[in-house]
């Protein structure tokens, strides 16, 4: 009965998380902010989710295969986010129109300082 | 035939044939056109053994088909080839007339495409070849759906592989118009699977009549016999669905255009033969009321098709209109509806691939006589420069005229005598005298252009142009062809006549 | 129907699916977009769930068991043939956008016979002067 | 030169090729557009510039609203087809036997053999990639065959033509190529800083990737999966070294020659021993091949080596498409 309660919180709060992640997605227009509620909310998302599937199965092969799928999302979400906002930003000419940001020549210049 | 001959393993082997040619091709040296010279050996021993097959299926006594199941499983659990005195004829012309147009452009492949990109259009002619045999013999409509899929890929490919503005969009329309086509023949397939859970023919077909006589799920069968149709009529460019073609076939290079107009329009129209006779049989055709459709449609092709080439200049173009109207013959044939009709089909599906060719590389040889012009203002005379190109051309829009003797009239003169029997003799004499009228009224121009000029073209005070032995082989080669169609064409069509009984 | 309909919902999922794909094939001006047409397609045969071999202590092999395993190899073939149209299509727009700009074909065609009456120009403008020369 | 006479042709090319507003400036007068070639004599030109007939009225009207009209008529005609075909499908649709239904058409002795018979018969765990690499093995070799026919249509399409660069011979494409565009946003890894973030996690991952695919080829008889879906994931860890470590260190062990040569000769292995098996079938020969026992790695005759084939093959078009695309080049 615990195992439930606690296993439902953590898949509720997955989705509420997720569920935050599409409104960001529409509520923001620009490339970078969306990238950044998408790969925050995705990966806790993602977390919660399978946190709470394994709460659900208990300890058993299929956790831990659960376990690894949480794993390499964890290690490939952020990264696929940061790609795409690099990309962004090294792409995009027009981009001090819509934010202000640091050229990564001046902001090796800063760290120096 | 349940002997384990080498005639029952051919249609196999042919295929089997090519596929390994367009495998090994890319890993071959590039130098001395030895890609090219695999692939016209590969297609000269296909085209001896489709003949050997013919051969052996003629003089075979009794049962004059077989079936080749393509593996160590029996029929409904495993793919199948079939093969019959139809399909062996079919396989032997397309075999041949894919030989003699790639030899007969020989140079002008070498001049248009470079040498790197050379070894991979003999890869995609090889798989054309495959595709086009595994779609004469396939007894299965999932393995033509594949194969339909390498046909369209091959084909666009060597559209676009000129690498000019003109073609890359001539390509990416062909393609798209295809891809409507597959998904409409995907879909189809879907259903009829749905509806009969067989994939092959022979057992999809006893379910078909099971279906009809119970009078259960007639409306889809009707879709997807319509969807099917429809598909396969958007690949062989029936007429309205045809814009696509004359960009394609008018801009490819001369090698490409000659194997798409004369062969692989023709693998999708065979399909729907195939569809017809052995999927739904002529009955259900015509309690379904495809016939008509496809009748209509065919005179609709024949007429327009005809219509669309006498405005053009372009001579590659307006060649590419009159496949058109010749495909319309083809459909006029099918909608008959009768073995006599189908076999006059069968028999204008021969010709008009042995024709085409042709009178594409006929094209390309004046045309490369006239400073690669292609407007018939500027090939004034070229019959002169290049007597074997302007004999080809000539004899090639004779034949598309059907004067009598050369191997249009065969086809014309059958689809005459196919049509007494059907209660449509009227419309489809008519449509035959006028677009034979037609035809007749864009050939003539084109002949006595390239057949009048300045006295300096006529005697020889210009630069002589060197043809090549190939041009000149495979020109004599197909005039002879042509000739011998024309002329002796009765015991060709009482063949296929044999061979469309037992298609069922 | 609508009845019928709700039992069949996959298939009527996978036409509806299919009839927008084609919609877009048919009405999108920008090549990019039209391909979606073959992510459709491949929908369409997606339609039965495919297989399971399950393993009791010995081999089960019972019909009522399983699902039919042919929609899955359509499936597959399916797949592989949208895979490699796609690589194909796009390869061709790549080169069109090189040749002509833009990824929308109608302009390029605006475009095309613009050029080819400035090419007819140019041909007649050598026709006259051949004329004037001999 | 006439002055007036130049003045009507430039005003002419502005209004066919659609900017106008130009001809005010005198200086645009001296630059004549670089695509007609005005060097001739101006009163050879004048015989083409005549009154306009009724044909040329009608060419002019075409260039200038046909397209608009057509568009319009071509929407609703394709928005007309695409729902009667819909509504068609839909109608045909609830027609159909319901899903899952036992007694469905599709359900009779085709799949009985299948299922009841399979696992003997072809020795394989996984009915699917017992019936495709086995029953209908023809379609399947047919579908790699697609594949092949794709990856040689993008080489061919993109990889000879890019590295010769061959301009259009006629000058006058070049106003239509915009290449700097495309040569705008450089590939990621072509920039000069490298990824910290992305190597590590690559070095990280790449072994995990490559050991999945290779698992999901092997197993293909026993459990889902194969050669199709496990190159596709082989393929994935070759995208994200040339991602990672850039395209060249790719090119040591992988370029266009092993490409060619290893699909090559995976398909023509693929093909010979296919071709055995259809042979002896077709002939009714006892193929010899051993069957093994279900479930165990080395069982289902030929459909390991397949699948291994079928994986190289995979792996190396995926890879090779990414390539051509971002690269122009394996």
């Amino acid at each position: 009965m615990i195992r439930i309660i606690i296993g439902g919180f953590f898949l509720l709060s997955g989705l509420f998380a997720l569920g935050i992640a599409t409104l960001g997605m529409y509520r923001y227009s620009t490339m970078l902010n969306r990238v950044h509620v998408a790969a925050k909310c995705d990966t806790l998302g993602a977390l919660f989710m399978l946190i709470g599937l394994i709460i659900f199965s208990g300890i058993n092969f299929f956790s831990l295969k659960l376990f690894m799928v949480l794993l390499f999302l964890w290690l490939s979400n952020p990264v696929a986010s940061h790609l795409i906002a690099r990309a962004e930003v090294r792409t995009n000419t027009n981009l001090h129109e819509v934010c202000d940001f640091i050229e990564q020549e001046n902001l090796k210049d800063d760290v120096n300082n | 035939m349940t002997v384990k001959t080498l005639a029952y393993n051919i249609p196999f082997i042919s295929i089997f044939l090519m596929m390994i040619a367009a495998i090994i091709t890319p890993v071959l040296p590039k130098r001395h056109r030895i890609p090219e010279k695999l692939s016209c050996i590969c297609l000269f021993i296909v085209a001896v053994l489709s003949g050997y097959l013919i051969y052996a299926l003629d003089t075979a006594n009794g049962d004059i088909a077989f079936n080749f199941p393509v593996g160590h499983y029996p029929a409904p659990w495993g793919n199948e080839l079939r093969a019959g005195l139809l399909e062996a004829v079919l396989a032997f012309c397309y075999s041949i007339a894919m030989l003699l147009s790639l030899t007969g452009n020989f140079q002008s492949t070498a001049e248009d495409i470079p040498e790197r990109r050379r070894s991979f259009y003999c890869v995609l002619m090889n798989l054309l070849a495959a595709s086009l045999l595994a779609l004469t013999y396939a007894n299965d409509i999932f393995t033509s759906y594949v194969f339909i899929e390498i046909n369209t890929i091959a084909a666009c490919s060597i559209v676009a592989v000129k690498n000019s503005a003109s073609t890359i969009r001539a390509a990416l329309r062909y393609l798209i118009m295809s891809l409507v086509g597959s998904g409409l023949v995907l879909i189809s397939i879907c259903l009829l699977y749905d509806l009969t859970g067989h994939l092959l023919m022979q057992p999809m077909h006893t379910k078909i009549i099971e279906l009809v006589k119970n009078g259960k799920y007639i409306f889809p069968l009707t879709v997807s016999l319509a969807l099917i149709t429809a598909g396969l009529a958007i690949k062989s460019a029936l007429y309205p669905f045809s814009f696509w073609l004359p960009d394609a076939h008018g801009s490819s290079t001369n090698a490409s255009s000659a194997v798409l107009s004369g062969l692989v329009l023709k693998g999708h129209i065979f399909l729907i033969i195939k569809l017809f006779l052995r999927v739904f049989g002529l009955d259900v055709i015509e309690a379904l009321r495809m016939d008509k459709v496809i009748f209509i449609l065919g005179v609709t092709a024949m007429i327009m098709g005809s219509v669309h080439a006498l405005k053009q200049l372009n001579i590659k173009r307006m060649i590419a209109w009159s496949s058109v109207a010749q495909v319309g013959y083809i459909f006029l044939g099918l909608g008959l509806n009768s073995v006599e009709g189908i076999s006059a089909a069968c028999l204008h599906i021969i010709v008009h691939a042995c024709v085409k060719p042709m009178l594409f590389t006929s094209a390309g040889g004046l045309s490369a006589a006239a400073d690669h012009l292609k407007s018939l203002h500027d090939l004034l005379g070229t019959f002169y420069i290049n007597k074997w190109a302007g004999l080809g051309f000539v004899a090639g829009a004779c034949s598309m005229m059907g004067i009598p003797g050369f191997a249009g009239f065969a086809s014309k003169i059958s689809l005459t005598m196919a049509s007494f029997d059907s209660p449509l003799i009227i419309w489809s004499l008519a449509a035959l005298a006028l677009s034979s009228v037609l035809n007749a009224l864009y050939y003539v121009p084109a002949m006595i252009a390239i057949l009048t000029g300045t006295d300096e073209k006529i005697h020889g005070v210009h630069e002589k142009i060197i043809i090549p032995l190939s041009f000149k082989i495979s020109i004599g080669m197909f005039i002879a062809l042509n000739f011998y169609l024309g002329l002796r064409f009765v015991p060709l069509l009482r063949l296929i006549m044999r061979g469309v009984n037992i298609f069922g | 129907m609508i009845a019928k309909l709700l039992i069949n919902h996959y298939e009527a999922v996978a036409v509806i699916l299919s009839g927008i794909g084609l919609a877009n094939l048919l009405l999108q001006r920008n090549l990019i977009k039209v391909y979606l047409f073959l992510a459709a397609k491949g929908w369409v045969s997606e339609r039965a769930a495919p297989i399971l071999l399950k393993d009791g202590s010995e081999w089960v092999m019972d019909v009522d068991k399983y699902v039919n395993p042919i929609p899955a190899g359509l499936v597959l073939t399916g797949i592989v043939v949208s895979v490699s149209v796609t690589a194909f299509a796009l390869a061709l727009t790549l080169r069109f956008y090189e040749k002509y700009g833009s990824l929308n074909i109608d302009s390029a065609l605006s475009q095309m016979t613009k050029e080819q009456e400035i090419l007819e120009a140019e041909a007649a403008l050598k026709v006259d002067i051949g004329d004037n020369i001999s | 030169m006439n002055d007036g006479l130049k003045k009507f042709l430039l005003d002419f090319y502005n209004w066919v090729t659609g900017n106008g507003a130009r001809t005010e400036n005198e200086d645009a007068m001296t630059e004549l557009p670089p695509v007609l070639p005005f060097t001739m004599e101006p009163d050879k030109i004048q015989s083409r510039f005549h009154e306009k007939t009724l044909q040329e009225r009608r060419k002019d009207w075409i260039n200038l609203h046909g397209l608009s009209v057509f568009s319009i008529l071509y929407r609703s005609f394709s928005i007309i087809t695409c729902v009667v075909i819909v509504g068609l499908l839909l109608i045909t649709v609830s027609e159909l036997p319901p899903f899952g239904d036992e007694n469905n058409p599709a359900n009779n002795e085709v799949i009985d053999r299948y299922i009841k018979l399979g696992g003997n018969e072809t020795g394989a765990q996984n009915i699917v990639a017992g019936m495709i690499l086995d029953y209908r093995a023809f379609d399947t070799f047919g579908e790699s065959a697609v594949l092949f026919t794709g990856a040689v249509s993008v080489l061919m399409i993109l990889s000879a033509a890019r590295r010769k660069n061959d301009e259009p011979k006629n000058k006058l494409h070049s106003g239509f190529n915009d290449r700097n565009f495309l040569k705008r946003a450089p590939p990621i890894h072509e920039l000069k800083d490298d990824d910290a973030i992305l190597r590590g996690v690559a070095s990280l991952s790449i072994p995990a990737i490559i050991l999945m695919g290779c698992v999901v080829i092997i197993n293909g008889h026993l459990t889902p999966g194969g050669g199709f879906s496990g190159g596709a994931v082989l393929s994935t860890a070759l995208i994200l070294c040339a991602n990672a470590y850039g395209f060249k260190k790719v090119h040591e062990f992988f370029n266009e020659r092993t490409y060619i040569f290893s699909s090559s000769s995976a398909l023509l292995i693929y093909a010979l021993s296919k071709g055995y098996s259809f042979f002896t079938g077709a002939n009714h020969i006892e193929s010899g091949i051993p069957i093994g026992t279900i479930g165990n790695i080395f069982s289902a005759g030929l459909i390991l080596p397949l699948n291994i084939c079928v994986g190289i093959i995979v792996a190396g078009t995926l890879y090779g498409v990414y390539a051509l695309f971002s690269e122009g080049e394996i």
